[in-house]
């Protein structure tokens, strides 16, 4: 259908014709570089809003007349990301270019000095450095104990049992809570004074109070174990998904033949969750690289544990040195892109290998 | 947005009803002028806007509407910020921390308003009755220069917390006697009196253990002396050691001398080391909680509300929780005095403080109408009559006529502490690098205070970034 | 139960009958451990019936009644409501009268603007993932995955122009700005997980409708959607969770009448020159999450089944 | 020795009864095939004996041992589940292994093992394809070739061949057979083609309802039916069962009304104890001869049907009550439709079951 539908000819680059994107593409950019030069803000913004809306429509008509499907169902998702994400992306990809803060009236282009100044300055490299491996360290430490928790969870609740539904949601919850209220009751939870961590403890040795976050081991298992809290319950709900998939006849073929627990997991049910692990671990791992809050509600990045994000904002936020922040940002994205690569590449291999 | 295309939009029919109302008596038409202010969501700030719903009248005759954007304390600074910054323009005024006057009204922001306050010697009056210290603080930059910038809002300094019921104790006092040999504070007036020495032996003597006595009680938790800020988060640790090194004749980076003024060598000063080493030297009686750099002005009033402490040296806008039983164990236990001094070689108090609290100011793109209506709405709070309102509701006054009057120390506990604290008040920098100044030595100091490095290379790290950075930024020469 | 089970099996500890199954023993452990796990939320729901000066006490007070005097009194705190009035409705400054905080708006808000802005994630997001599985564009990967790539950011590096933008397009404050970003920010996990549905649907079914003479909107509203209907609702409750907490972007680009719950909760830490109200907070974020439990509650069928995401393929 | 003893089984899921007091004996070597309808709970018998359901009553005894308590591990069974369970993850060959890692055998002598079964089943091309690779036919060989590669107490098959198709069916019933034949085990076939019982089995018990029938040979549940269920179960085309009413009995004869007609029909003896009353005339379709005439001992029926079946014809006549009945014919006997029968039924193979609908035998 689509072939003979694709053979309505493609109009010449200069026939205005509704369906011809490359025209509407060409006379959208120049109206609207005309626009920004000369208008103020908010009447170039409309005018460039109305090209992009031109060049979309023509982009549509082309491809309704030539029943390009794909484009036309993806299109609307497309013109949302990229008003509201991509743009703001590229736009903030330029800044890292210049030498810009917020706060300044000035700006001035620069390179790649931002990235250059980051990477080898006497003061900001060493803490880059420091920053990046803190972040490495969380997020090797928080992805590892929320698969790890919430693995064992799903294994928890993978059989039939009675009240099953009722105890699954209250696992769930966590997941539900606004980070704040989990940053700031855990901070209660591991007071010295008034926590039930050090309470607990203190019953049972006997002994001083118990202060968890006075050295690095403290407060990065106390950020970890909050955070894998939190978000275990997202693994155990993607790793349940999987286990509850797994047809029930395998497990029993597997009883008859006298299969050990071990290769029984690793021979039959394992290929089932595979997927979802390497998913939840996608998805849990871009998160941690972004974690901040609880840092900041935690521990306001003392004792060692300042992450990269944090970072990030203290100096886009609090310093207004926005450009640099960019810089940093993208220098962030670079390490999480190859990772989350990486991973994409192992899993595609191995669902081709099987 | 100016008032023109306001009244041409809808007010036309508004201020025609208006005309009606008022029998068209006034000839002159009531404009309609909106103030956009951005204020942290506090009482100071409820208080400010109440009174001005309830009792401002314009002496323009215009319809002035205060809309009020109260923000939870601790996205405050976020939000102005990424509003102010972003050219979003949605606020006419704003309260600011006073440290943060110099990266606003660099980027353009804050309005300066010395032609306004020039054009009325009223308001030159009034402005001349605000206390030295905060005038300087709140609507100086450069610190101490002539530009104005800001209107007090909630003037703010550091006072001591102190448990009657405890300190006053006989048992305790006469224990106390013996073993220092000298007397344990109990009074307000004996605590104003009190030096870093004997508060580190109220922090001693008063560190007890579950199932010792206090005060004839048997404890059914532990209890410690003493605290005061000892936190990472923004300044929870730097306007208390500002202090002490202070005290001590040392200096932090002095932007009154610029460009001359040195970081290091003053920053790092062998006096500035024995002041942090003294700072440092207390926290061993505080909370455990001081060991892990997150008791914050109010992890410690916390600590201090719930009846752990004896005392704590916290600001006064922290105060009203304290005296209010429903948030307070405390509440009807307390005695207030001055942050304790150095006791110098003559046997007199050295005393140095940073002040706190925070002015509010003008943006730079109000209308000339608005910045009019503005500043009679500051002439109008800046009045003793409303200093006097809002002191009685839980406000402290910069104003000279306000706090020297009588009534003002009736009007809350600590205030006999007031007056004669503002003589000693600093700040700390106001240059736009603020923040970049304060997150690296906050970040030393917590790294001192968690007993990770002493406080020489503290002061030295702190010394050699920021000689580089305002060297960079043609701060230092 | 029947003749020959031994009292170990009476009380759940049977091998289960079936493979995958078990009994009440299990069901002991499992309560147990999700009792643990989920006790910290319980201590915030406990610290919401709790006055401030309750709040903080050691030893816990973890029991609203004493059961008869069965319990020290140590460890049993008055249990009130006030926390649940306070959240709409407190005094603001020191003995004034109580004043309304906003919170009655700030939930409406919170709900509209989440809800719609799922829904709408999902109405496009489920169209594009159509799209991409059944009408694959060369590099068809690579899209997917820069499409994932605008999750990476931290958000504070894009919200500068996205306020700049917001205010030339007048979208400040507005619901309609909000829930576009939000509608955005849902995307790419929506398309995702769509996508991964539609993949694992076999295409002999809708090619039969094809032959059948039905047109492709018919073919993709009477035939896809039907199946994965368990998908749309897993997608749903997760773009719930994760919108239904937005901070960052709720504190910068909404206004005084748009403003959500997780800014407004805010004013429960250092709030009014108080540390943090331990019972406001805990009373604030317990209402805030009886409906998204709920919603999660109910569908949680279609969530286990839902989210297999076509990983698994028999 | 490998035999099986179900003693008085019941299982009860809720108030649902699937199977009540179902006993039965496998001896060693011995093949007993479970048929009956779906829903009778014949694999709810199977799977009791597996382990993979308890037992609600009953016992289960496996090579002389009790095993109700046993789980499936403990019982050293070998099963062929209906949809083969193979591994997806693992190979053919590796699929054929597993059961032999129990043993903790030598590699080489795991292999020797695969690679002996994999030839007895014609599996040694594709050992190394993964299940998701191979036909149909391939994976239920690799599930018997699952089952067989260990040296169980049993076999049990859980409808085997049903998603064969008939080819495969007819080739698959004899290699099975061919190789349990070789391995002297109880073995349980469940199925619901009687066919398959038919050719497979030693025994076949056949089940409705949760109730066990039934047991006997192939021949002896064709040829001696013990009640009405078995006799319309068993056979194809399914026995005519005639409502009918037993007026005498004379002369090893039963005077029946049948269809409207006063027959005589030459029955087993024991139908003379029967008091007068309703009884079920059954005879299978194969077992009339067409006569020129009416007689005291045909049944008068008009040809309505006529289905050619190849070697035989089906005819469906139709009696003056409007009853149905089948008859199969010799290919060469030509019969029109319309055209007016005299059917006279074989006495050997002429059953009558009493009002309960149980036969009345002997």
């Amino acid at each position: 259908m689509n072939s003979i539908a694709a053979q309505r000819p493609i109009p010449a680059l200069m026939a205005p014709a509704p369906d011809n994107w490359k025209l509407a593409a060409i006379a959208g950019v120049a109206v609207s570089a005309v626009a920004i030069a000369a208008l103020p803000a908010a009447a170039s913004f409309w005018i460039t809003g109305a090209m992009v809306a031109m060049v979309a429509a023509s982009f549509v008509v082309n491809a309704y007349r030539r029943h390009y499907f794909g484009g036309l169902l993806v299109s609307p998702a497309i013109a949302v990301l990229f008003v509201m994400n991509i743009f703001p992306l590229l736009w903030s990809l330029g800044l890292s270019f210049f030498a810009y803060q917020s706060n300044q009236q000035t700006i001035r282009f620069i390179g790649l000095g931002n990235y250059q100044k980051l990477l080898t300055d006497n003061l900001k490299a060493p803490e880059l450095w420091a920053n990046l491996t803190n972040t490495a360290m969380f997020v090797v430490l928080t992805v590892i104990a929320q698969m790890v928790t919430g693995f064992l969870l799903a294994l928890l609740f993978a059989k039939q049992f009675p009240l099953r539904k009722y105890l699954l949601i209250l696992v769930l919850t966590p997941m539900m809570l606004s980070v704040v209220a989990v940053g700031v009751f855990f901070s209660y939870y591991y007071d010295p004074t008034f926590g039930i961590l050090s309470y607990v403890i203190k019953a049972m040795t006997g002994g001083e109070q118990f202060i968890l976050m006075s050295n690095k081991t403290g407060a990065v298992a106390g950020i970890v174990f909050a955070d894998a809290w939190m978000w275990s319950p997202f693994v155990m709900l993607l790793v349940l998904a999987g286990l509850v998939s797994v047809p029930k006849y395998l497990y029993e073929a597997a009883a008859i033949d006298r299969v050990s627990a071990w290769r029984k997991f690793l021979t039959i049910t394992f290929p089932y969750i595979r997927g979802l692990l390497m998913l939840a671990l996608l998805f849990r791992t871009i998160e941690a690289f972004k974690m901040a809050d609880l840092v900041i509600l935690l521990t306001k990045g003392g004792n060692g544990t300042m992450t990269i994000s944090y970072h990030v904002i203290r100096i886009a936020n609090e310093q207004n040195k926005t450009s640099e922040g960019a810089a940093l940002s993208y220098l962030l994205l670079f390490v999480v892109i190859v990772l989350t690569n990486l991973y994409l590449y192992l899993a595609n291999r191995r669902a081709k290998g099987s | 947005m100016t008032a023109i295309t306001k009244l041409k939009g809808f007010a036309t029919a508004a201020s025609f009803a208006t005309v009606l109302m008022v029998g068209g008596a006034t000839y002159a038409a009531a404009e309609e002028v909106v103030l956009r202010m951005a204020v942290p969501d506090w009482p100071p700030t409820r208080i400010m806007k109440k009174f001005f719903d309830e009792q401002y009248k314009p002496p323009s005759g215009n319809k002035v509407t205060l809309d009020v954007d109260f923000i939870p304390w601790p996205d405050f600074y976020t939000r102005v910020n990424a509003s102010l910054t972003s050219g979003e323009q949605k606020y006419n005024m704003s309260v600011s921390d006073s440290q943060w006057l110099g990266a606003f009204v660099e980027g353009g922001y804050f309005r300066k308003v010395n032609d306004i306050i020039d054009a009325d010697p009223a308001l030159k009056a009034t402005m001349a009755e605000i206390h030295p210290a905060f005038y300087n603080a709140y609507s100086t930059y450069p610190y101490t220069s002539s530009n104005i910038y800001g209107f007090p809002q909630f003037p703010d300094v550091l006072v001591t917390y102190a448990r009657k019921d405890v300190i006053c104790n006989d048992e305790e006092q006469a224990a106390f006697k013996a073993k220092y040999n000298e007397k344990l504070p109990c009074t307000g007036e004996e605590l104003d009196n009190m030096d870093w020495g004997t508060f580190q032996k109220v922090g001693e003597f008063f560190m007890r253990k579950k199932g010792d006595k206090l005060a004839g009680q048997v404890l059914d938790d532990d209890f410690y002396g003493i605290a005061y800020q000892a936190g990472k988060g923004y300044d929870f640790s730097s306007m208390q050691i500002n202090g002490f090194i202070w005290q001590y004749g040392a200096n932090i980076w002095d932007e009154t001398k610029i460009p001359d003024g040195q970081a290091e060598g003053v920053v790092n000063s062998p006096l500035a080391v024995k002041a942090l080493d003294h700072y440092l030297s207390l926290l061993k009686y505080m909370p455990p909680v001081a060991k892990t750099g997150t008791m914050d002005i109010f992890k410690s009033d916390e600590l201090f509300r719930e009846g752990k402490l004896a005392m704590n040296i916290d600001w006064i806008g922290l105060g009203e929780a304290s005296l209010d039983p429903k948030t307070s164990k405390v509440s009807d236990k307390l005695v207030f005095g001055m942050t304790p001094g150095l006791r110098g070689a003559d046997g007199k108090l050295i005393r140095w403080n940073n002040l706190g609290g925070q002015p509010f100011v003008l943006m730079t793109w109000n209308t000339d109408l608005q910045n009019k209506e503005a500043m009679d709405f500051v002439k109008w709070w800046l009045s003793p009559a409303i200093q006097n309102q809002f002191a009685a509701g839980g406000g402290q006054s910069a104003v000279k006529s306000v706090y020297t009057d009588p009534k003002y120390v009736t009007y809350r506990p600590w205030n006999r502490a007031w007056a004669a604290s503002l003589d000693w008040q600093k700040d700390v920098w106001h240059v736009p690098q603020f923040f970049e100044l304060l997150t690296q030595q906050q970040d030393q100091f917590d790294l001192a205070i968690t007993g990770k490095q002493d406080a020489k290379t503290t002061l030295d790290n702190i010394a050699k970034f920021q000689q580089d950075l305002l060297k960079n930024a043609g701060l230092i020469k | 139960m029947a003749e020959g089970s031994s009292i170990w099996e009476r009380l759940g500890f049977r091998r289960a009958s079936g493979v995958g199954e078990a009994g009440w023993g299990h069901a002991v452990i499992a309560g147990l451990i999700s009792f643990v796990y989920f006790l910290p939320v319980l201590i915030i729901i406990i610290t919401s019936f709790k006055l401030q000066t309750e709040a903080l006490a050691v030893p816990p007070k973890f029991l609203p009644t004493s059961f008869f005097g069965l319990i020290p009194d140590a460890y049993v705190f008055t249990p009130t409501l006030e926390n649940y009035t306070s959240v709409f409705s407190r005094s603001m400054i020191t003995g004034a009268a109580a004043e309304n905080t906003g919170f009655d708006r700030y939930f409406f808000n919170s709900i509209v603007i989440a809800s719609v802005s799922v829904l709408l994630a999902l109405a496009i997001g489920t169209l594009a993932a159509y799209g991409f599985s059944r009408y694959p564009l060369k590099g068809n990967d690579t899209y997917l995955f820069v499409i994932l790539t605008t999750r990476m950011l931290p958000a504070i590096v894009v919200i500068i122009p996205v306020i700049l933008m917001f205010r030339a397009a007048g979208l400040s404050g507005s619901y309609v700005g909000i829930i576009l970003l939000y509608t955005a920010f849902n995307l790419p996990f929506t398309i995702w997980m769509m996508k991964s549905f539609f993949d694992e649907l076999s295409p002999d079914v809708e090619d039969a409708a094809r032959l059948d003479g039905s047109s492709e909107a018919a073919v993709f509203f009477k035939v896809c959607l039907p199946q994965v209907v368990a998908g749309l609702a897993a997608t749903f409750v997760f773009g719930l969770i994760l919108t239904w907490n937005e901070f960052l972007f709720a504190l910068l680009l909404t206004g005084v009448d748009t403003r959500t719950v997780p800014v407004g909760m805010n004013q429960a830490v250092a709030g009014g020159g108080i540390g943090v109200l331990w019972g406001l907070l805990a009373a604030i974020e317990t209402l805030f999450l009886i409906p998204v439990f709920l919603v999660t509650f109910f569908l949680q069928n279609h969530l286990l089944r839902g989210v297999t995401f076509g990983t698994v393929k028999r | 020795m490998s035999t099986i003893e179900v003693k008085k089984i019941t299982k009860k899921f809720g108030d649902f009864v699937a199977v009540r007091d179902a006993d039965l004996t496998v001896a060693a070597g011995e093949v007993v095939c479970l048929l009956g309808p779906s829903g009778c709970g014949k694999t709810t018998t199977l799977r009791m004996i597996a382990g993979l359901e308890r037992a609600t009553a009953g016992d289960i005894v496996i090579a002389g041992r009790r095993m109700n308590e046993l789980p499936p591990e403990k019982r050293d069974i070998a099963m062929v589940f209906q949809f083969y369970a193979l591994y997806p993850a693992l190979t053919v060959g590796q699929n054929i292994a597993m059961p032999l890692h129990y043993e903790k055998l030598a590699k080489t002598d795991a292999d020797k093992r695969v690679r002996k079964v994999a030839e007895i089943l014609h599996l040694t091309d594709v050992l190394d394809r993964m299940p998701g690779q191979v036909s149909e036919g391939e994976k239920q060989r690799v599930a018997v070739a699952r089952a067989i590669v260990r040296d169980p107490n049993c076999f049990l098959f859980d409808e085997p061949l049903s998603r064969l198709d008939v080819e495969l069916r007819h080739s698959m019933r004899g290699q099975i057979k061919e190789v349990l034949s070789g391995l002297s085990k109880a073995t349980v076939i469940v199925t619901h083609d009687q066919l398959e019982a038919l050719t497979m089995a030693d025994r076949i018990a056949i089940m409705r309802d949760g109730l066990i029938e039934q047991v006997g040979t192939p021949h002896e549940v064709f040829a001696r039916p013990a009640n009405v269920f078995v006799a319309s179960f068993i056979g194809t085309p399914q026995m005519n069962l005639i409502e009918a009413e037993l007026t005498g009995f004379a002369d090893g004869k039963a005077e029946v009304v049948l269809a409207g007609n006063a027959v005589a029909l030459r029955t087993d003896p024991a139908v003379g104890r029967l008091a007068a009353g309703k009884v079920t005339v059954g005879i299978r379709p194969r077992a009339f001869a067409t006569t020129p005439a009416a007689s005291h001992d045909t049944i008068p029926a008009q040809a309505e049907l006529i289905e050619p079946m190849g070697a035989e014809t089906l005819i469906h006549a139709r009696t003056a009550a409007g009853g149905d009945i089948r008859v199969v014919v010799p290919r060469g006997q030509r019969v029109k439709i319309g055209e007016a029968l005299h059917l006279r039924p074989d006495p050997r193979q002429t059953h009558v079951f009493d009002g309960a609908g149980k036969a009345v035998r002997a």
